[in-house]
């Protein structure tokens, strides 16, 4: 995580200080609940018939993976001032591809045909996430508008490449993706660190995250500053699409079978809410990919405790909400400052607002 | 010095007489540059009306347009709600969850033998006090309004489910009914009758408050003004906090005033009821030609969204052979056009 | 409505119908359009729902009427709040078919008749079997759809009026797993880590649900249908081929095929002749990989 | 006057933000019926005790009595009820609202059915009026007139109410002499009529001209509070920087002498470029190491030519060669890529990137240039930052603060900075001065004028004329959005000429169209 933030402090004044912090006292707050309920919760075991690691922290990480993805891509977009509500119907499109591909082939053990609908679904998610960018920069269509068409349309496009069937095939290989195990760790976890880190190094290595914020905080002034926002919303559209894609994936291999009315259904919700609950402003700007890591792990977390606490179905929602407020209060600099004491303007200026006529307005 | 003068073009003066007749004709049209998306949609409903009409048949008449509102008094309500939120640059997604939880509460409490005037007040006010949580959370904690409301959704949602997860059922002689009661305007054949509900006027009470307190009221012009620019809005010496408040208040007060409506109508209140309505709400704000970025747009719009999403589904159930896969591409599609219709008319009239 | 189009022969029918669901709707909503064709004399006009909203299907409803269609077929996404809808149907003179879902409360003079297997009957087989297979009881655990729908209610009051009464029958817990198989079974392979794998017995409320909690009892190194017996409803092919690979343990039907009964009774209706209030479509079960093997050829869905 | 209690008193007042002390132990105290000037270099603490008196900040030590009695203002609100109106460094209005609403919110006139529009548009027609902006369509949306304007329209917004203090931040950073004038007018008036008036401003004439009283902040602590008559201006600056500022003599220092060769191709060579509604075609030439002013009023255009030459807005006619070579500038990507560089007017809307750090604004545009796939080291970043911000002078030093936490003045700093870095062919400086200190201003004039020795073509609008006069080699006169003349400029040039030519245009042209249809006339 340490590696996408430019300035790591030290001291546990700065770790407070960082928007994340709450989180993370989430995570930790929500595990002791369960250990509470039983002692052994946080038990790792290694499964002595195949030297898999198992236990409840990993059925988290493996839970949480494809949420990592879906809100490290929401975090960029987030950034430049946008929102993809279309993440779930990407996943689900990409899913529906790969199964479609994957029964199609009949071939259950070709690793060859895993990759070629592994290679399928990416495109088909990329190509939706251009379209998602080409709307909101090109046509000027705002971000909310263009990816709720895409979330109705997405969904709809899945229903037409299944002919609204719950597609299920059997292909080894791909089954692995989600359920396979490597030197003992989960393969979907792997992945998911090994794209979570790509996506952070390439952006905070490159003058990527600095352009992104640039334009997420003025669009005009970055234009001015010579910034191509066009190409850059495009991009970071796809590489939305494409997490997405990735994220449907992970969901479908894991029971090999898509469910068109249900992958991914409502999972934009969770992703926006793990990058606003890693620190992230919806108005765009600065963005932290630790911060939606951490929300990611914390809504992870909090889906696995309202099982393994036996929360009942109906409360299950008050129980998310009940969380979510506790911690947005925490987050709070009013609330911040009755930890801290520090006096404060009266009124924050709030950060300049973007001019109405924007590109992405 | 040396001082080159230019020559004035030829015909200077005759130019500038006819350009300053169309600079007041410019000028016109960007004073009403933000009317332009709202006609536009009220030109688009018109159009459906009338392809309705010659592919379907059986629009323009009585049963159809009166049921067109009956059906759809209650969107109208939580879309005008819904305008305030959006117009502060905010949105509300909890207005679906609260409805169901209003309702649900509303009918246990009616059928415990609670007085059904009480019941409706009871119900509207849990909606305000949603609306207020949502506000407080947005103006004092700076909790983003998205992740207020989504909270407050799943509250509110989580609450309903709580109480019932069985549909609860009206007496048959409440008098929360008689808010469905059919008043007959003009008594057609068979069931083409021109009929009112005491919910649809209540709707068109709240079309015309809510427009008279955004264009009249002090009040309204500071939700404007803190679309615009909030800082501005506030270091111009509005009060910022009390209307941000006001605003969510009032979507929550709506959204539990819909829920008496609706529950009236069905005589049912469900905990799954009005999920996705927030996205049919805010889809009926910005077909209306209300920007989400906040500062620009009207209550009339949104009317007109809700009334055209209504008769989008009215169309596809007359055409009756769309694959049902291909609903929600239909609806997203023409959710498109619409804001590509809207996008390209005011972008005309920028130039 | 019979000025509607040129073809003044065919039969317009409204089927206010719940649209994409799963497996079982899809056979059925299907199965109903394959009936009601051009052929056949009819032009059937299909209003799915948007999202299960019974608002939607109220809409859909309405216009109909309005429109004027010679018969209505309603399958229903919630039994209640539809007397208002299904009176002005009759004074519109629409006949109204029930599809499936019945209409509470059953005010049988609004509707002409409702065909559709029972869902109470279907959960009660399941629970019998239950009882028959574990005589000395179960720890057991119900993965149910969303909270609030009605067939998660009667399946629910179903198998809970045979197994509840049981005391040796321990519930272990209920979750929602949405319909969904993958939802399914990241709630069971934690259901199964809480209760440290001691769960003998699973009611999925349907079969994708079912089909997840194989896969995460697999998972947890045990063998479902030995370790672990899970029992689902609806009978889609999947969830029989499960059944007699020895996955699942055993599969009510919930029969979705009703097309021709529908059919009878919509020229019944037509022709004025008298019908049955309630029609039950009879549904099968399937309690032993043999059963499902030889059903296996001829299941249709 | 200082005979009655003061209006406002603030004592020992001191607000920290992280890492700042904005204001230190400072006193401050306002009399009915004067005008009171703020002065102090930028960043001096000055918009910072503003809002400080208005309530925007919360106050660390110290106390505010107005009228007499202990306040505790919280926000502009509570402000505004104890009878101050305030006009803030940067203009805050709403542009999606019309002029007259703008003016007039929190003020509407009601009615009988709510607010009655056609009575409160009156109102604010006349409060328009009182700044001579009687013509100007109070149903207008605010967004159609230029940034000058809508200072003004804010200073009319502050004079709606009857307040007894009224606070002006820099309301004149972008008038010209006319406007300035007007204002001076309306401000003398209200001090007759015993208003409070608290001014600040950076240019010592019209300090000069309109105050009557002086208290001096230097770097967040107060240094003294003067009678603007007893003051000499050497004083005050120095009492404001600190120490004497021999550069400042060079102040006088002018181009004006330089004669060059103008056959050679010019580095930028427009033809005809212009755009429909906001420019009409013009015919320019910018030649290496010449500094070319563009004078006219508000609103005559130079912004909008500025904006075609770098692309900025995109031309619709005309044609533009550099180095004889024809070249398409249609976005603010291609103006970079010819070396050319734009530092806007609008620095909130069009310039600054609030949250992003001092150093990320300052090599923003150097960053763009090179695409986000070569991303600048970090070596070189803090090479061109110590480089810049040392050079500029920009306070606090320190590159990694937010540059929205900066004072206005040094944002501009910064933003002239950017421009520098990419090493322009053209430089194109939209009002690089406004809001800054007079100190700075001489420094960038300097920097400016060793640019152009050094090659460097460049653009300069300022609407304080002798600024251009000085600095330019040629002036191109700008009116109603059209080109009607060029200067080249000479020792005999002086800011009363250009302004009489550009008043006499309009008649002149009209009158010759009557005599002679050609419309030819030249002045010598
Ligand atoms: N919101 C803030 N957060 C942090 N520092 C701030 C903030 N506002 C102002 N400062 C700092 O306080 C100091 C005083 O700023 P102020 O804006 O009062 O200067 P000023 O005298 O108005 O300058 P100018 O003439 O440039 O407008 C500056 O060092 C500035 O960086
Ligand atoms: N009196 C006016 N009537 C109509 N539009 C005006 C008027 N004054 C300014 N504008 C508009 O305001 C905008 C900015 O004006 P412009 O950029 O030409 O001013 P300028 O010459 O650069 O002077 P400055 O930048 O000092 O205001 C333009 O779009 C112009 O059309
Ligand atoms: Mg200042
Ligand atoms: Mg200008």
């Amino acid at each position: 995580m340490s590696t996408t933030e430019r300035r790591t402090g030290a001291g546990g004044r700065d770790l407070i200080r960082r928007p994340y912090f709450w989180g993370i006292i989430a995570i930790l707050l929500l595990l002791l609940v369960n250990v509470l309920k039983d002692p052994s919760f946080l038990a790792v075991s290694v499964n002595s018939a195949n030297g898999n690691l198992v236990g409840n922290l990993l059925d988290i990480l493996r839970a949480s993976a494809p949420i990592l993805m879906i809100a490290v891509g929401m975090s960029l977009v987030i950034a430049t001032g946008g929102i993809d509500l279309s993440v779930g119907s990407v996943m689900v499109v990409a899913g529906a591809v790969s199964m479609e591909f994957l029964k199609a082939s009949g071939d259950s053990t070709s690793s060859g045909v895993a990759l070629g609908a592994l290679g399928l679904a990416l495109a088909v998610s990329a190509l939706l996430g251009v379209v998602n960018g080409i709307l909101v920069s090109v046509v000027g269509l705002q971000p909310f508008i263009s990816t709720l068409v895409m979330m109705l349309a997405g969904r709809g496009l899945a229903k037409v490449i299944t002919s609204g069937q719950n597609t299920a095939a059997s292909n080894g290989p791909f089954r692995w993706i989600a359920n396979g195990y490597v030197i003992g760790l989960p393969v979907v976890v792997l992945l998911a660190v090994v794209v979570v880190v790509i996506v952070a190094v390439v952006v905070r290595r490159s003058a990527l995250g600095l352009m992104i914020e640039a334009i997420g905080i003025n669009p005009k002034a970055s234009r001015m500053a010579g910034i191509r926002p066009r190409g850059l919303l495009i991009t970071v559209y796809a590489v939305s699409g494409i997490l997405a894609g990735v994220a449907g994936v992970f969901a479908t291999a894991s029971v090999m079978t898509v469910d068109v009315s249900r992958t991914g259904y409502q999972l934009e919700l969770d992703a926006i809410l793990a990058v606003v609950i890693g620190g992230a402003s919806l108005a765009g700007g600065k963005f932290s990919m630790g911060g939606a890591v951490v929300g990611g792990l914390l809504i992870a977390t909090l889906d696995k405790t309202i099982v393994f606490l036996g929360v009942s179905s109906s409360a299950t929602p008050a129980f998310k909400a009940a969380v979510i407020i506790v911690l947005c209060l925490l987050q709070s600099e009013r609330v911040r400052n009755l930890f801290t004491q520090r006096p404060v303007p009266t009124a924050r200026a709030p950060k300049a607002r973007a001019p109405k006529e924007s590109v992405t307005a | 010095m040396t001082i080159t003068m230019l020559p004035d073009p030829p015909g200077a003066e005759t130019k500038s007489r006819i350009g300053r007749l169309t600079d007041v004709a410019a000028r016109t049209w960007r004073t009403n540059l933000t009317t332009v998306p709202t006609l536009a949609a009220v030109v688009i409903f018109i159009a459906m009306m009338i392809y309705g009409e010659l592919a379907y048949g059986r629009i323009l008449q009585y049963n159809t347009l009166s049921n067109l509102l009956i059906n759809n008094a209650h969107l109208v309500i939580i879309a005008v709600g819904m305008t305030f939120v959006i117009l502060t640059g905010g949105v509300d997604l909890s207005v679906g969850a609260v409805i169901a939880f209003s309702s649900v509460a509303g009918l246990l409490l009616a059928n415990a033998g609670w007085n059904p005037w009480v019941v409706m007040v009871l119900m509207i006010g849990i909606g305000t006090a949603f609306g207020v949580a949502s506000g407080v959370l947005v103006q004092y904690f700076k909790v983003q309004p998205f992740i207020a409301t989504l909270a407050m959704m799943f509250l509110a949602r989580g609450l309903a489910s709580t109480l019932s997860t069985t549909p609860e059922r009206l007496a048959d002689d409440s008098s929360i009914r008689s808010l469905a009661t059919k008043l007959k305007i003009i008594d057609g054949e068979k069931v083409n009758d021109l009929v009112l509900t005491p919910g649809v006027l209540i709707a068109v009470l709240v079309v015309v408050v809510g427009f008279f307190v955004l264009h009249r009221t002090r009040t309204g012009r500071t939700v404007y003004a803190i679309g615009g620019s909030e800082q501005s809005a506030a270091l111009m010496g509005l009060p910022v906090v009390r209307t941000k408040l006001w605003v969510y208040a009032i979507s929550g007060t709506l959204a539990g005033l819909a829920a008496v409506v609706y529950t009236s109508r069905l005589g049912i209140a469900q905990n799954i009821t009005g999920i996705g309505w927030e996205l049919d709400a805010i889809a009926a704000v910005v077909i209306g030609g209300t920007l989400l970025t906040g500062g620009a747009g009207y209550v009339l719009g949104s009317v007109v969204g809700a009334l055209v999403l209504g008769l989008m589904n009215v169309l596809i159930t007359r055409d009756g052979g769309i694959r049902p896969e291909a609903t929600t591409i239909i609806t997203g599609g023409i959710l498109l056009v619409f804001v590509l219709l809207q996008r390209a008319l005011t972008a005309r009239r920028r130039e | 409505g019979d000025d509607t189009g040129a073809g003044d022969e065919l039969t317009t029918i409204g089927f206010v119908a719940v649209g994409p669901e799963g497996a079982w709707r899809q056979a059925n909503e299907a199965n109903m359009q394959e009936t009601f064709t051009k052929e056949a004399g009819f032009d059937l006009k299909y209003a799915p729902a948007t999202n299960l909203d019974q608002k939607s299907q109220i809409d859909a409803f309405t216009s109909f009427v309005d429109e004027g269609v010679d018969v209505i077929l309603l399958s229903a996404t919630e039994g209640s709040g539809w007397e208002d809808s299904l009176k002005r149907a009759q004074e519109a003179e629409i006949p109204v078919i029930l599809i499936d879902r019945g209409i509470e409360p059953d005010a049988t003079d609004l509707y002409a008749t409702r065909i559709a297997p029972d869902n109470l009957q279907v959960s009660k087989s399941v629970a019998g079997w239950a009882a028959e297979t574990f005589p000395q009881g179960a720890n057991y655990f119900v993965i149910e759809g969303p909270a609030g729908v009605s067939v998660v209610n009667e399946r629910n009051r179903g198998w809970n009026e045979t197994i509840g009464a049981k005391t040796e029958f321990k519930k272990l817990g209920a979750q929602t797993a949405n319909w969904s198989t993958e939802e399914a079974k990241s709630v069971f392979e934690t259901v199964l880590k809480s209760n440290k794998n001691n769960v003998q017995l699973v009611f999925a409320q349907n079969d994708e649900m079912g089909l997840g909690a194989v896969l995460a009892v697999e998972e947890a190194g045990l063998v479902p249908g030995k370790d672990v017996k899970i029992a689902t409803i609806d009978g889609t092919h999947n969830a029989v081929q499960a059944l007699a690979d020895g996955k699942l343990s055993f599969v009510a039907e919930y029969n979705p095929l009703f097309g021709e009964t529908a059919l009878d009774a919509v020229k019944k209706v037509l022709a004025g002749d008298k019908v049955e209030p309630y029609i039950i479509v009879p549904s099968l079960t399937f309690n032993s990989p043999d059963a499902a093997k030889t059903a296996l050829p001829s299941r249709k869905y | 006057m200082t005979g009655s209690p003061p209006i406002v008193e603030m004592q020992g007042i001191s607000i920290a933000f992280p890492g700042v002390k904005a204001l230190d132990n400072v006193d401050f105290r306002l009399f009915q019926g004067e005008v009171h000037t703020l002065m102090g270099e930028n960043g001096a603490g000055k918009s910072t005790l503003i809002k400080a008196l208005t309530g925007v900040y919360r106050i660390d030590a110290g106390s505010i009595l107005i009228a007499g009695q202990g306040r505790r203002l919280n926000g502009t609100a509570d402000a505004q009820a104890a009878g101050i109106s305030t006009v803030y460094q940067e203009v805050n209005l709403c542009t999606n609202l019309t002029i007259g609403e703008n003016v007039m919110l929190g003020h509407e006139v009601r009615g009988r059915i709510g607010v009655n529009w056609r009575a409160t548009n009156k109102a604010a027609t006349e409060a328009l009026a009182k700044l001579g902006l009687g013509h100007l369509n109070p149903r207008r949306p605010l967004s159609s007139v230029s940034l000058a304007m809508q200072q003004l329209v804010a200073i009319s917004r502050a004079m709606v109410t009857d307040s007894k203090v009224l606070i002006l931040d820099e309301p004149t950073s972008s008038l010209d002499a006319n406007e300035v004038d007007g204002l001076f007018r309306v401000i003398r008036r209200l001090r007759d009529q015993g208003v409070a008036i608290l001014f600040v401003s950076h240019f010592l004439d019209q300090v000069y001209a309109i105050s009557d009283r002086l208290t001096v902040l230097r770097n967040g602590k107060y240094e003294g509070e003067y009678l603007t008559r007893e003051l000499d201006r050497t004083v005050l600056i120095s009492k404001m920087i600190g120490k004497d500022l021999a550069a400042l003599k060079s102040l006088g220092s002018n181009r004006q002498t330089q004669e060059r060769d103008r056959t050679v191709i010019p580095l930028v060579k427009a033809t005809g470029i212009g755009r429909t509604g906001s420019i009409e075609p013009t015919d320019l030439d910018l030649h290496r190491g010449e500094i070319v002013g563009f004078a006219g009023l508000l609103g005559s255009g130079r912004t909008e030519l500025a904006r075609l030459l770098y692309g900025a807005d995109r031309p619709d006619s005309g044609e533009v060669e550099i180095d004889g070579k024809k070249s398409e500038i249609h976005t603010p990507v291609d103006g970079l890529e010819h070396r050319i560089a734009f530092s806007t007017e609008n620095r909130r809307d069009e310039g600054i990137l609030g949250d992003l750090t001092v150093r990320e604004n300052l090599i923003l545009a150097v960053q763009a240039k090179r695409g986000w796939a070569r991303p600048l080291p970090r070596r070189e970043q803090d090479a061109i930052v110590s480089k810049y911000m040392a050079a500029l002078n920009v306070r606090p030093a320190d590159p990694e603060r937010p540059i929205k936490n900066l004072s206005g003045g040094n944002q501009q700093k910064v933003l002239l900075g950017r421009w520098l870095a990419t090493n322009p062919e053209l430089l194109i400086l939209d009002e690089p001065t406004r809001g800054i200190d007079v100190g700075a201003k001489a420094e960038i004039q300097e920097s400016v004028a060793e640019l152009a020795g050094g090659g460097v073509a460049v653009v300069f609008i300022s609407s304080e004329l002798e600024e251009v006069i000085r600095l330019s080699d040629r002036i191109v006169v700008l009116k109603d959005h059209r080109k009607i003349g060029e200067i080249i400029n000479g020792p005999d040039v002086t800011a009363q000429e250009v302004v009489d030519i550009i008043a006499a245009h309009g008649e002149a042209a009209l009158e010759s169209d009557i005599i002679d249809p050609d419309g030819k006339d030249s002045t010598a």
